[in-house]
């Protein structure tokens, strides 16, 4: 199986740029108003990043929330920014990409305001393939609202609308984008920032929806929800960062890795023992393979859970450029005259 | 075939030529019977008469064969002085098959005119009506001129030699049933023809037998001797305004009156919609305009619809966004936001029987409360009415030139009436209309989201993509300077305020309220809003011919109102408020005035008649204060 | 210590014993403060005064440390008679930091007494809160009281030998300040001391060092001699009527009286929503309830929320839902379902500053125009407002017993400041209730789903599971007889007069409104509804002992009004409508009764104050029309 | 690989009946108002023959809708109805089974009702596993507003919403389903009347959400379009009827079998060529297996449509079960007094 990494299809700005900005450029006068070690500044930050390093401008972007401590996000990008209502930010994303499809447009949203309220219109948005990065942060519990549990919370989380802990299934966010038709999904965590920035680079050089799962600490309400595969003991074993083209391991020193369970349809997590990766029979990511992303996605412990970007199929022309084309569409122009008298049209002296 | 024609002991009012006239073709819903319809007031029009048109669709898509939920039927009114409504009374009635009969006759005046399908009434056809003896026979025709016709076999026969199949032949009926009608008022089958051919090019055969059928029932009228009650009637030609005219529906109307709203103001339209009966035409209407620059995006629902649409307002387009009640209902919080942001939005609802699904096919006007009233907390914005299908073309301007010079959502209230119904519209002269561009700030020094222009209290539009204008809005109260978040206490008072003073400030960048009919005081105001227009007009008119002091007074504008219609509701010892709801204008206009208006409702989900309106004013009247 | 306290030169008034007095605690979210204000409360209680409290929480979850928008504040008023307000001025305000003194000085009258912790006004917290130059010394205090106590360094000595960690010690100076305050006030610390060995039976080292932060600012106030302004005031008790007390919020109220209402109707009651500040609290105390059968559902979003809730309805449950002004918003086109299909639902709604988003942690009236107005056609139903935390229960209870007895959605309206505010509530003797068991219907024998009780046009309520029963429904309009779809105008009409006829007849059921204070006639009404109740009352009591002819009627029903209120309002020279919105329950008055009354609009996210109230009645009285 | 057949986890009522029913009784006196020849008369005709051969009771049993066509279905069955508004019908299903988790709920929903507007209300339906049938008749139409696109419709789909050919990417029912954490999915054609009551009967047995997409042909506005795989000269080739337990054949007298491509994660057909099953490799279908589900569910042409249960994870309690138990709660009970009595309480005497 030969794999061919996808080229990345949106291009950054090539514009002469008279100094380099840095991050900090990208910051507003705002105060950043989450609490004290909240995950979030880290993605703030990640976020300004890609910024900087991309020099991106500031004017031709928008970046466009729902509700919940996440979706604060858009006021402290010196961006354009639009802080709509619970759970339809993809509906206002969309719009704005269709008024206007040269803007750069990044969508933050929650576990909550994504994937309970607004998870249809993240179903659509992405089925679509409207040319946007949408950031969910996931933090297994509604933050702002004062830490009731989410549609991605386990089962038995206590809280106060669950106080015996709670019995709904939890959605996977990357399955649902996945089984939704997203054609970009990927993973990573707040404080893991090289991989974070990475991953949103990727993000922005597709075109079409690109569906970035974060996994973020919610200090106050769900602290160290994540330790079980993010905690420094275990990390080695219960991260495994997927790279297109590269054997899927993990583990010390990438000791282990994941294989194809011989005639059936599963993945397996074996042991190198000194020997290749091919050797061992380990798959290689190829993040075109949307089955490949499915079981990626579904992994749990004791497996290791999937980082990085698990599936990418670009080559399909965004919503809004098959709707609109890459500009902005001029003002209703034409001969109206004409078209109202295109039917029958008869005189009164 | 004499013999099937029996005459009706009401006499039928004197001489061939007469005022006006109702006709209501009625049949399946695969009977085609609103593309004769159409057919039908097209000819109407070229003959210069003015004429109203109402098409009543059944509630299901096409129900099985004969019975009587699939009937569709299409009642047109046309006259030689202005006509306005498609008529109380029908004097026509075609109908197709029993259940057509069943379910139209009640529209007929006694001593109309009921041209049915002989062929159709057949035992089995009978029982799908539920019918227990045939009205043919059994005496419940009485009272009515019947002309039962063997129209099946006749348009048969006429297109035997055109060599389409027999089921083929069958769907001809309509047009046979077109010919003849067209025959008993003199109309022209050019235009028809023009269109048969070019609708069926591709099958010349069937072209060919419609072209046939539409022939055969002409010729039946012409030529086959008929009863002297069936001679051809003449209505002539109205004394409309002098210009060039075509029909227009009220959809396609707010369509071209949007798109040239958005000329006007200079900018690209979005529309964004979900499917809902009866608000779903416009989608289809704009979803062909392209080529104009007109976006139309098929949300996966209503908010959806409402949230693109503002996101586009957001990103310098106009958006705009419509439905029916119960999607408007799923609209409200959105609409908040863009109050709150103070963001451009015409939002359209075609209004039709509720609550909850309702009567979906059936016009009503009860969402008037929901326009003013139904959204949380305090979230002014203004509502504007249409009130006949060309009316709709200015109302949408209006509405565009409001949105964007006030930056704020504005509601557009049609109905299910408006949104099917034909009249004649007169081209207006587009190069009249004042354009009214928007002006997107571009100024960065100093710039402030919710810096106010002082004249119209709009805040500045900043369009991104702009540089130096970048910014951020939301949905969190705004400080009054700065647009920043602010939880201040006195900032939300006087945004509250400044909210609520710019919709007000509306009031004095509207026309002033004019009375339509009748002098400016008087004993009766009767004050209407929307497509009750056409009624009230003609209801209001017959009073005055009978000499009461009765004027009509009718708002285009909902909220703000008028500045000058307190003082004109004063003038009046006695104010009705005609509506199709259960009394909600008149609720505004108490709350506003305190004047003693009375409502005059009427739910059922068809317009009012002339005849009870007149009725009831003239008991107003009798009723002195 | 002792120079740290400044005289100021506005006098306190004379002697330790007062009548009433304002007390508000106020550091940063993490601080504790709504924790030791509830403990306070307690204790206030116990010792037999009438109070009303506040809570103030920061917008924010949990703001950087030591910033403005991160102060939470608790504000009590307590007093020696009927108190009902959290008061207009604080006569003692605690702050834990320059934050809170800066966001609440502007409470405090001037003259009051300010306690800060001197430790935490170094450069940097200075800084952070946005103070230029050190209050306690640049004369920004001068005409207050102060004392700047070293709290933080008091508290670390006083809990040294327990052993807990010097951030462990620090946490627990909010009980330093609490100890402070109830030596300042006589309050008993044994209740406080109860909570504090069971809240940390399991950590004792911290029980025992909360226990000493307690005493020790307790013995700051008792051994140091102060100044002599700070010397202890006692509130003698109040003279409330004779029972069992205890304290209460809005939320836990409602929650009892929902539960109280379902058991007097003999229902299971299923709780469905959504998280939403100021409503998910009713939530959470449900969700601790289900050993009474009490089920909570928590939605994936208002809209679902709503819809299973008429859904167990349907299932014969009683059906509840529960939101904000925008989660209300969504719930509207099901609310309409539950109008047509008239089965019975409550829905609350706990008001909050808007538009959209708005201001979330504030209060506000201004859902009144949705909850009457708000939905597509027309479609009435019921709508009930609480005016205090105590008043939530009855109110409960009354919403479930017409929501039953009418089969009819009902909506509740509290507020952001019911929700969150506490006072004692007599503990009402259950037995006292009448019982209003729903009979769901079992006989098969001619049921019909939409046969009406001739008394309250209620239809019948056939549960699922019923045999014999089987029937359908929906919100395609029902036929008045059958039940089964109908589109005939006429069964339209006649259902639409059905629905809106059943509501109006509903104040035929209802106790008759009543003078809460005054005459039934004189020259002012008051008119409020909601929270507004205590500060209305109080400032009307104000005027009626400067003998003004003032009465306060306040409304529990806002729809359908009670049927005396147009005779009532009659009997006024002049009606007053305080309300914390633009004026909307005024709009309903005027257009049911056509009364000039005005308007009195505060929308700054806060209660009113009584000395505002007061003025604006005297100003009202002066402008004799 | 072995497979094991899950059990059928209810069991169908056990009572003495008088005459056993038939499908007609299970027929209302409404009369049924669907275009002459559309696909849901042939569904209605199979719900009917269910209830008649299980002899379901009428009167514990609530079908309830949405809005659409195929939402009218309610008012044709001689049980409990709930005709609701449009996408809202799995919070209304939910409600019902809170209230009363003896009641047997089916729920009918069209491609727009259950995916455009209710996909949301569907997917944490699905999630929480309440125990419904949920029956999706998909006919890639808006049948009831007069024939724009669904979310299921093809790209290029010409209606009067897309005159010129609709540009959104359509989503699939069943890998929604299963994205979403579906237990139960399968799928069934409107007209092939034997399969289709056997679905509906492994629908029924299941606790849970089971979840049964229907391709339901629309007469009026979209004739003919799954003549793809359903035309009477493909369909032998065109479709794969999975049964579990056995071998995933089909073609002409079965002559052609699916497999796991070797060293992939991906199926593909081949000749059997006269080879067994198990010689030629081919896949035993095993209904838990969710990626062999998600496999089968992306098919499209050119590999046949896979028909039958797909996936089946029983073994779960539903979400009434976990939150309320088998029956009908009680009414509010227990001494409101003591709980009201709970915090400190003092006298005024
Ligand atoms: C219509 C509506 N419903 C509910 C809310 C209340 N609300 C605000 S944020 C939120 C959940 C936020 O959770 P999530 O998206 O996970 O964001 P987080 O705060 O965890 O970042 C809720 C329920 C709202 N603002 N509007
Ligand atoms: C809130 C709301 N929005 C829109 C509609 C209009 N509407 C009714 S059914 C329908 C789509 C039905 O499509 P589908 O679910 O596929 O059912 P089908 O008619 O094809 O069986 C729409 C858009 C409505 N009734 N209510
Ligand atoms: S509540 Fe949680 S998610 Fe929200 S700001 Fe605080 S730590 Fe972050
Ligand atoms: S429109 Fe289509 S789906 Fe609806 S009843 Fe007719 S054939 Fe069936
Ligand atoms: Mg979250
Ligand atoms: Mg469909």
């Amino acid at each position: 199986m030969t794999v061919m990494p996808p080229p990345p299809d949106r291009p950054s700005p090539d514009r002469p740029s008279p100094a380099r900005p840095s991050p900090k450029d990208y910051a507003t006068d705002q105060e950043v108003r989450w609490c004290p070690g909240c995950g979030d500044y880290a993605i703030l930050k990640a976020v300004q990043k890609v910024f900087a390093d991309l020099e991106l401008p500031t004017h031709e972007t928008v970046f466009v929330s729902g509700i919940g401590c996440s979706s604060r996000f858009p006021y402290y990008m010196a961006t354009y920014g639009f802080h709509t209502i619970h759970g339809r930010a993809p509906a206002f994303a969309t719009g704005i990409k269709l008024a206007n499809p040269a803007l750069d447009v990044w969508m933050v949203t929650g576990d909550g305001d994504g994937l309970s309220i607004g998870g249809n219109h993240l179903m659509h948005a992405l089925r679509r393939n409207v040319d946007l990065q949408i950031l969910l942060f996931n933090n297994e519990i509604y933050g702002l609202t004062k830490g009731q549990y989410s549609p991605t919370s386990r089962v038995g989380t206590r809280t106060p609308s669950s106080p015996t802990g709670s019995l709904d299934a939890p959605v996977s966010a990357a399955q649902v984008a996945l089984g939704s038709g997203a054609r970009f999904v990927a993973r990573s965590v707040d404080v893991q920032q090289k991989p974070l920035v990475e991953v949103l680079k990727r993000a922005r050089a597709f075109r079409g929806t690109s569906f970035v799962e974060i996994f973020q600490n919610c200090i106050v309400f769900n602290d160290g929800v994540f330790d079980g595969f993010l905690a420094r003991g275990v990390a080695a074993e219960a991260q495994i960062h997927v790279e297109h083209g590269k054997p899927l391991l993990f583990g010390d020193k990438g000791a282990k890795g994941l294989r194809v369970r011989p005639g059936s349809l599963a993945l397996e997590a074996v042991e190198l023992d000194g020997r290749s990766p091919e050797e061992a029979g380990i798959l290689v990511h190829d993040e075109t393979d949307r089955m490949a992303a499915m079981l990626l996605a579904a992994m749990e412990p004791p497996m290791p859970v999937a980082l990085g970007v698990l599936y990418c199929a670009p080559g399909q022309q965004s919503y809004d450029a098959l709707v609109v084309g890459e500009a902005r569409p001029q003002a209703v122009t034409g001969d109206l005259s004409a078209l109202f008298r295109s039917g029958e049209v008869w005189t009164v002296e | 075939m004499l013999d099937a024609i029996k005459a009706a002991d009401v006499p039928e009012p004197d001489g061939t030529v007469v005022d006006r006239a109702v006709v209501r073709l009625a049949g399946d819903s695969g009977d085609g019977i609103q593309v004769v319809g159409g057919q039908f007031t097209l000819a109407t029009a070229l003959a210069g008469n003015d004429l109203a048109t109402f098409p009543d669709f059944p509630a299901e898509i096409r129900a099985p064969v004969g019975t009587t939920f699939g009937v569709s039927a299409y009642q047109i009114q046309f006259g030689s002085d202005r006509v306005m409504t498609a008529g109380d009374a029908v004097d026509v009635l075609v109908a197709m098959n029993p259940a057509a009969l069943k379910v139209n006759l009640p529209e007929v005046r006694r001593g109309g005119l009921v041209v049915v399908d002989a062929d159709s009434f057949a035992e089995k056809g009978l029982a799908k009506a539920g019918y227990a003896a045939n009205p043919l026979s059994d005496g419940s025709l009485d009272g009515y001129r019947v002309v039962a016709v063997d129209m099946s076999s006749q348009t048969a026969r006429a297109v035997a030699d055109t060599g389409v199949s027999h089921k083929e032949a069958l769907r001809c009926k309509n047009l046979w049933a077109l010919g003849l009608v067209c025959w008993l008022y003199g109309r022209d089958r050019e235009p028809t023809r023009a269109w048969i051919r070019a609708k069926f090019a591709k099958t010349p055969a069937i072209a060919a037998a419609n072209l046939a059928a539409l022939d055969a029932g002409h010729a039946y009228g012409e030529t086959v001797e008929l009863h002297e009650d069936l001679r051809g009637v003449s209505v002539p030609p109205a004394r409309l305004p002098a210009g060039d005219y075509r029909t227009v529906t009220g959809t396609e109307a707010l369509a071209w009156g949007l798109m040239f709203g958005a000329q006007l103001a200079g900018l690209g339209m979005t529309f964004c919609s979900y499917p809902i009966t009866p608000a779903s035409q416009l989608l289809h209407t704009l979803a062909r305009q392209k080529r104009f620059g007109v976006v139309t995006f098929q949300a996966e629902d209503e908010i959806a619809a409402a949230c693109a649409a503002i996101g586009a307002s957001f990103a310098g387009s106009l958006g705009v966004t419509s439905s029916s009640g119960p999607g408007i209902a799923l609209k409200t919080e959105a609409i908040g936001l863009a109050v709150a942001t103070e963001l451009p939005l015409v939002v359209v609802n075609a209004q039709r029987g509720g609550p909850s699904t309702g009567l979906p096919t059936k016009t009503e006007q009860s969402d008037l409360y929901q326009a003013v009233f139904g959204r949380n907390a305090d979230s002014p914005l203004p509502v504007l009415a249409a009130r006949s299908p060309g009316d709709c073309f200015d109302v949408a301007v209006e509405a565009v030139r409001i949105a964007t010079t006030f930056m704020t959502p504005v509601l557009l209230l049609t109905d299910g009436y408006l949104a099917n119904a034909s009249e004649p519209w007169r081209l207006p002269d587009l190069e009249t209309y004042a354009p009214f561009p928007v002006r997107f700030e571009t100024e960065a020094e100093g710039f402030r989201p919710f810096r106010r222009d002082p004249g119209t209290l709009a805040r500045v539009w900043a369009r991104p993509g702009t540089p130096g204008l970048e910014h951020r809005i939301g949905g969190i109260e705004r400080d009054y300077d700065t647009g920043d978040i602010s939880y201040d206490p006195a900032n939300h008072q006087r945004m509250t305020d400044a909210r609520a003073g710019k919709i007000e400030g509306i009031a004095d960048h509207i026309a002033p309220q004019s009375v339509d009919q009748g002098e400016a005081t008087g004993r009766l105001a009767v004050v209407g809003w929307g497509s009750t227009y056409g009624p009230i007009s003609r209801a209001v008119a017959e009073l005055r011919r009978e000499g009461a002091a009765v004027s009509h007074i009718h708002l285009r504008h909902i909220w703000p109102l008028p500045a000058n219609l307190a003082g004109l509701l004063e003038g009046f010892e006695q104010v009705l408020v005609p509506e199709m709801n259960n009394g909600q204008l008149v609720t505004l206009l108490r709350a506003r005035y305190l004047v003693p208006a009375r409502g005059l409702n009427k739910v059922t989900g068809r317009p009012f008649k002339v005849s009870e309106l007149a009725a009831a004013f003239r008991a107003a009247l009798e009723d002195t204060p």
